[in-house]
């Protein structure tokens, strides 16, 4: 569909709110997850890891757990052998392979506590642990450095010995642990800066937090004695988990097949592996299948997180509010390999805005933390806590409302990007407006209450995917998803087949398809499924009704133009003919005598995501005397293109926003003086529970519904993290008198804040 | 002439330091090639691992694009996400 | 390893497995007894996804010894539904899709149904604080307290009291 | 946790008995212990579980005064009508600890005995006077529950010695306690800070007998017995308050760790105690 097309209107089934097809199996108990599979021989794995921050691996001993009874395999970063081949996309950038083998089972050097060290599969898990205890490590202790800031002083232990900062010329000649240099922007910053009438600044920070998946990383792996072997895992992308672990131990594609179990959340720490190689290669080593299942200490130490960071900001404006010039520098820590999604920090960071002169410089810093992994809109969230808070500086400054603020400033159709998308389809005004109109804009606060409000903005994505739809026999279809149903896709994916295909949504079912039983897909993240799978199951539901209507038309005698298909019937134009309508059941019920079965195959690459933008507003009351803080009431506002089941797309909207009240509050990876991590549970992790949060009110705005889709959709799964933390911060500040400029708003520090001020 | 410039600082390390620069290509693929004759692993760089804003719109994988008299390409990291 | 026949009552059916003298419940439920619908999130009693009811009460079976199930009845997950027939609150998360990925659903399930086995019309404010050891990532509570104060309703109407 | 080993006697007696075997650890709710051999940090080679006891997990009324059974859980306290009424401070700590999933097992007995600077329960008990029943070789013995803490993590009791049951005196009239903690979070936290106060006054509202004690601001739960004499004599009028929150920070010796710091800690500690300190007296008043 091309642009300034509308999507269809007098939609029977997008837009309302079904029961999920699988809905039952996960509220009786019956949906499977990655540790719920069980096969006959099967051994459990466990892992060995580093105590230290940083040290040298000087020998494994393996002897001693090698002789405990009931121990069958061993192995160490020595079994991998990662192919040739370039880099495989993952999460929020191209992933390296050879890093993420050395964080899988580390390589002569151990880069965080929780690392990776060796792994053993054995009859129990008592033996298994036992056997764990039983391997001897020799390490040389190295100085460590977690902070990001102390990790790009000069003089600070540097990581890896080969990292010379990429993007910088020429080329330095001391390696350290900047592991590359981003620069963007356009126009006269330093002339603008010159001539503005007002401008403001700030440092601000924010810590490491995990996604917090509710479902540790499991999965079972089982060798056949002729090289194939299968997988079954919860992961965001069979494909992913496919092509990386083939690429760790060197294997071709076709001899690893890949399961997708239920997965119990991901929010893009799903989409890289870390067990799922090393229980392959145990079970290669044994000939049984090996499950390896993380405990949630483990989750902490050695998955995910999202960078902390450190950034500077200085905006220029007209004393009107017209936003001129900025400049920011972005520290993002990527743990212990390179790859923070720095750069994605630096091209969301103003996206939101027209601005016209504007510099970006984003650093990806490696230290002594685990590796990060993608976490909802990947390296947005933190660029938009600093630009959010300072454009609630400048409006408190020239005493204009934060929202009228935004309207000037806001990005319209037709405007250039820093990263060189010209914006379409954009509803950011109309969201903003949504949120000014809303009651709980106009709602008068109470005594030592304040409000925050702040923007965020996501890409989208589009794709590669593919989906089947498959016409049964009684007039019912199966659509075949290739994408881990992470927040209720299927529900979408039936959505639109029953759209496409007119019938009601109870008589078609959605399946995950395993890596062989359906066309190569990229994995669920990027909040690309909803558009880019959805548009290969619409493609496909409508090769379906074209071959039902040729085969109505070879019934009928009559030519397939005069041939109409409306709410699952086909009814024949052709007044020559008398001839009564056939409905899609009575079609497939003919199918073996029309041409066989129904059924079709869609894979493509989809263009044409649109993005997205979001408003929140969050009231909120402190405690001065202990600097606690309560949320009182929140809004979630969003420019959604058009919601398929308005339901999930409200949970989105809802789940968003509380991760970021969480970021914003409390969650943080605490380290120690020895750089351990020091609160790898989530007692002390302390994540949002129901009764820290209000209800969250959402506005799903659908006044530019997405062209490029069938049924005007974008992503909405990133957006509604990106706004939360400034949000949030922005109310504090107002109560506090000053503003804060470091997450978590912790009670500690807004008690120091306040007594401050 | 195609006006290729990058927000990528891996395109600047293999430039030796340039921000952008002209191509006479009529294709995405043709931009590859003389990309790579030019600048030898900037074309790989591109074909492999890089998005293209072209025209203001993105494509992830571009290299069957074609390119107008003065398309504007913008070479992107690929965007994932979450 | 000193394992110990234990006879236990599980969702109306007794059942006998061995269990180890350190092994939790919620581990011979899921791998003694394959009910695998109780999750395990943390294994230390902070996120509530292997909520089972032991003799009336909520707990995290992790946070019980399996031998200490000897004579006691537990419901779990899998016997939530009666008879293929769904609990009306398993129909209201349902109905209000108050799940997106279903891990912690399980969990919500049963501290939902001990909150109202005890407390028929809770308040907003009761079910958040009754909740509070159910992490759930996904949704933001919203549409979980919505449901569960949905479900006590239907369960109202259903048995006037 | 290979070759623990489970029992459950049926008598203190055979507690007792069980617990001579070395690497016997008591378990009442478990709440903590399993949590501790999960994570690695308690091996046992024997887990002897005390809910079996017959009594162990009552709570009785007794001329007033209130036994509670060391294994009684935090949820049958907080059903219990009677204690409710007469200590709510005692109730409210309890009922603190925890999930609502967790309030299903975890207990008095345990929360002492597990000796964490920070448990909710013990700087409540220590304001009510409650006293333990310990059983051991020798038969039964009494300490007072600031006696049973001695460092993070170790107790005054000997190895084969059980907790049996707390002992709460019989409330005077006017009189009244109070538990408040700091947690960053609504619940599921461990407390930052904790206070316990129990107040009795007179007819006229004047204080004649107050005892105040803080948790998580050092090594064991402290008595802060100035704080308790700042009140004594007053009507709660701001000089008093003042008074008692200047003695309960100069008491505080706390740790900067993962869960605050130790200024923090000072300070919120002495808010703390004063708030604790009116609710306890607008509940002696009501």
């Amino acid at each position: 569909m091309s642009d300034g097309n509308q999507p269809p209107a007098n939609l029977k089934v997008v837009g309302t709110r079904p029961i999920r097809p699988d809905g039952v199996d996960k509220v009786t108990g019956r949906a499977q997850f990655g540790a719920d599979f069980h096969l006959p021989g099967m051994l459990t794995g466990r892992i060995k890891r580093s105590p230290h921050a940083h040290a040298r691996i000087v020998k494994i001993d393996v002897s001693a757990a090698e002789k405990l009874p009931g121990v069958k395999a061993i192995v160490t970063g020595a079994e991998f052998d990662v192919g040739a081949g370039g880099d495989i996309e993952a999460g929020e950038h191209a992933a390296a392979m050879k890093d993420v083998a050395d964080n899988c089972l580390a390589n002569g050097k151990v880069f965080y506590k929780g690392h990776a060290v060796a792994a053993v599969a054995a009859t129990s898990p008592e033996i298994a642990a036992e056997a764990v205890d039983l391997i001897e490590v020799a390490y040389e202790v190295l100085p460590h450095v977690v902070d990001v800031d102390a990790a790009m002083a000069p003089g600070a232990p540097v990581l890896h010995e080969d990292m010379f900062t990429k993007g910088v010329m020429p080329k330095p000649a001391k390696a350290s642990n900047v592991a590359q240099k981003h620069v963007m922007g356009r126009g006269d910053v330093a002339g603008a800066f010159a001539a503005a009438d007002v401008v403001v600044e700030g440092r601000y920070t924010t810590a490491a937090v995990h996604q917090g998946y509710i479902e540790p990383h499991a999965c079972v792996a089982a060798w056949g004695a002729d090289g194939q072997s299968t997988i079954w895992c919860s992961s965001q992308g069979q494909f992913l988990v496919r092509a990386m672990t083939a690429r760790i131990l060197n294997l071709p594609l076709s001899d690893i097949k890949v399961i997708p179990a239920e997965i119990g959340g991901g929010f893009g720490g799903k989409t890289t592996v870390y067990l799922e190689p090393v229980a392959l290669a145990l079970s290669r080593k044994c000939g049984r299948p090996v499950k390896l299942v993380m405990s949630r200490e483990e989750v902490f130490l050695a998955s995910g997180p999202t960078s902390g960071s450190s950034m500077d900001i200085r905006l220029a404006a007209t004393k009107d509010g017209k936003l001129t010039a900025a400049e920011m520098t972005l520290r993002y820590q990527a743990g212990a390999f390179a790859g923070s999604p720095v750069n994605l920090g630096c091209m969301t960071a103003f996206a939101c805005y027209d601005v016209e002169h504007l510099a970006l410089v984003g650093y990806d810093v490696v230290s002594n933390r685990p590796k990060v992994a993608a976490y909802r809109a990947p390296g947005a969230p933190m660029a938009a806590f600093a630009v959010e808070c300072a454009i609630d500086d400048l409006a408190r400054k020239l005493n204009i409302d934060p929202i009228d603020l935004r309207i000037r400033n806001a990005v319209k159709d037709g405007a250039k990007t820093v990263y060189g998308a010209t914006v379409r389809h954009s509803a950011f005004v109309e969201t903003l407006e949504a949120v000014k109109a809303h009651p709980h804009y106009k709602a008068k606060l109470g005594p030592g209450q304040a409000r925050g409000v702040a923007a965020g903005f996501w890409f989208n994505i589009g794709g590669e995917s593919s989906a089947a739809v498959h016409v049964d026999e009684d007039g019912g279809a199966t659509v075949v998803s290739s994408n881990p149903d992470i927040g209720g896709s299927r529900a979408s994916m039936a959505m639109m087949a029953a759209e496409t295909l007119g019938l009601p949504i109870e008589r078609v079912r959605c399946t995950v398809a395993d890596t062989t039983s359906i066309g190569f897909s990229g994995s669920t993240g990027g909040s690309r499924v909803t558009f880019a799978t959805g548009m290969a199951v619409v493609e496909a539901a409508q090769k379906v009704v074209a071959d039902l209507k040729r085969r109505a038309a070879q019934t009928w005698e009559c030519d397939v133009a005069h041939v109409d298909w409306k709410d699952g019937v086909a009814t024949c134009l052709d007044p020559s003919k008398d001839v009564k309508p056939l409905s899609l059941k009575a079609l497939a019920g003919k199918s073996a005598r029309t041409g066989g079965p129904i059924a079709a195959e869609v894979s493509l690459n989809a263009q044409g995501a649109a993005a997205g933008y979001g408003v929140h507003v969050c009231d909120l009351e402190i405690d001065p005397e202990t600097g606690r803080t309560t949320i009182l009431r929140y809004t979630a506002a969003q420019d959604v293109g058009r919601a398929i089941h308005p339901a999930y797309v409200e949970g989105q909207l809802q789940g968003g926003a509380a991760q970021g009240v969480g970021w914003a509050l409390n969650e943080e990876y605490v380290y120690n003086a020895k750089g351990l991590l020091d609160n790898a549970s989530f007692l002390d992790y302390r994540m949002p529970v129901a009764s820290d949060l209000p209800m969250i009110d959402t506005i799903l705005v659908e006044a530019k519904p997405n062209p490029r889709h069938p049924y005007g959709a974008k992503g909405v799964g990133e957006v509604p993290i990106v706004p939360s933390l400034a949000a949030v911060a922005n109310a504090v500040s107002a109560i506090v008198g000053r503003r804060m400029t470091s997450l978590p708003l912790s009670p500690a520090k807004v008690l120091a804040a306040t007594r401050a001020s | 002439m195609a006006r290729v410039v990058s927000i990528s600082s891996r395109f600047r390390d293999l430039t030796g330091g340039l921000d952008g620069l002209d191509v006479d290509a009529r294709s995405v693929r043709e931009l590859v090639r003389m990309l790579e004759a030019r600048f030898p692993g900037l074309g790989a760089l591109v074909e492999g691992e890089m998005a293209l804003a072209i025209d203001g719109e993105i494509h992830q994988d571009a290299l069957m694009e074609p390119l107008g008299p003065h398309s504007e390409v913008v070479l992107i990291p690929r965007i994932s996400g979450g | 390893m000193s394992r110990k026949v234990v006879n236990a009552t599980v969702n109306g059916e007794p059942v006998e497995f061995l269990a180890g003298g350190g092994q939790s419940l919620l581990d011979a439920l899921r791998d003694e007894l394959r009910l695998t619908g109780s999750k395990e999130g943390c294994g230390t009693g902070d996120c509530g996804a292997c909520s089972v009811i032991v003799d009336g009460r909520l707990v995290c079976a992790c946070l019980m010894l399996a031998p200490e199930a000897e004579g006691k009845r537990i419901e779990t997950i899998e016997g939530l539904a009666d008879n293929g027939h769904l609990h009306p609150l398993q129909h209201q998360f349902l109905e209000h899709a108050a799940l997106q990925c279903g891990f912690c659903t399980p969990g919500l399930l049963m501290a939902s149904k001990a909150l109202l086995d005890r407390n028929p019309d809770p308040t907003e404010t009761e079910v958040r604080y009754w909740l509070a050891g159910n992490i759930c990532r996904c949704t933001g509570y919203d549409k979980v307290v919505r449901a569960v104060m949905d479900a006590a309703a239907d369960l109202r109407q259903e048995k006037p009291r | 946790m290979s070759g623990v080993e489970y029992l459950s006697p049926g008598s203190v007696a055979e507690a007792v008995k069980a617990l001579q075997v070395e690497g016997a650890r008591v378990m009442a709710g478990g709440t903590d212990l399993l949590v501790q051999m999960r994570v690695g940090r308690a091996k046992p080679r024997v887990v002897v579980d005390l809910k079996r006891i017959p009594g162990i997990a009552d709570i009785r009324e007794q001329d007033g005064a209130f036994i509670i059974g060391a294994a009684a859980s935090g949820a049958a306290i907080g059903e219990h009508e009677g204690l409710r009424k007469a200590w709510p401070g005692v109730v409210e700590a309890a009922n603190l600890i925890g999930s609502t999933q967790v309030q299903g097992r975890a207990s008095l007995g345990g929360n002492l005995c597990n000796a964490s600077p920070a448990a909710d329960s013990v700087p409540a008990l220590i304001a009510a006077g409650a006293a333990c029943v310990i059983a051991g070789p020798k038969g039964e013995r009494e300490a007072p529950v600031e006696a049973i803490q001695t460092a993070p993590g170790k107790t005054s009791l000997a190895a084969n010695e059980v907790l049996v049951a707390f002992r709460l005196p019989k409330r005077a009239v006017y009189s009244g306690d109070a538990y408040l903690r700091l947690i960053p979070r609504t619940e599921m936290d461990i407390a930052v800070v904790g206070a316990g106060v129990s107040v009795t006054l007179d007819a006229s509202g004047k204080c004649v007998d107050a005892r105040v004690s803080v948790g998580a601001v050092a090594p064991t739960a402290l008595l802060v017995e100035a704080a308790g004499a700042a009140l004594i004599g007053s009507s709660f009028e701001e000089v008093a308050l003042a008074k008692l929150e200047a003695a309960v920070a100069a008491a505080a010796k706390p740790i900067s760790d993962k869960r605050g710091t130790a200024e923090y800690r000072t300070k919120v500690a002495a808010v703390l105690a004063r708030r604790a300190a009116l609710i306890a007296r607008d509940r002696a008043k009501a």
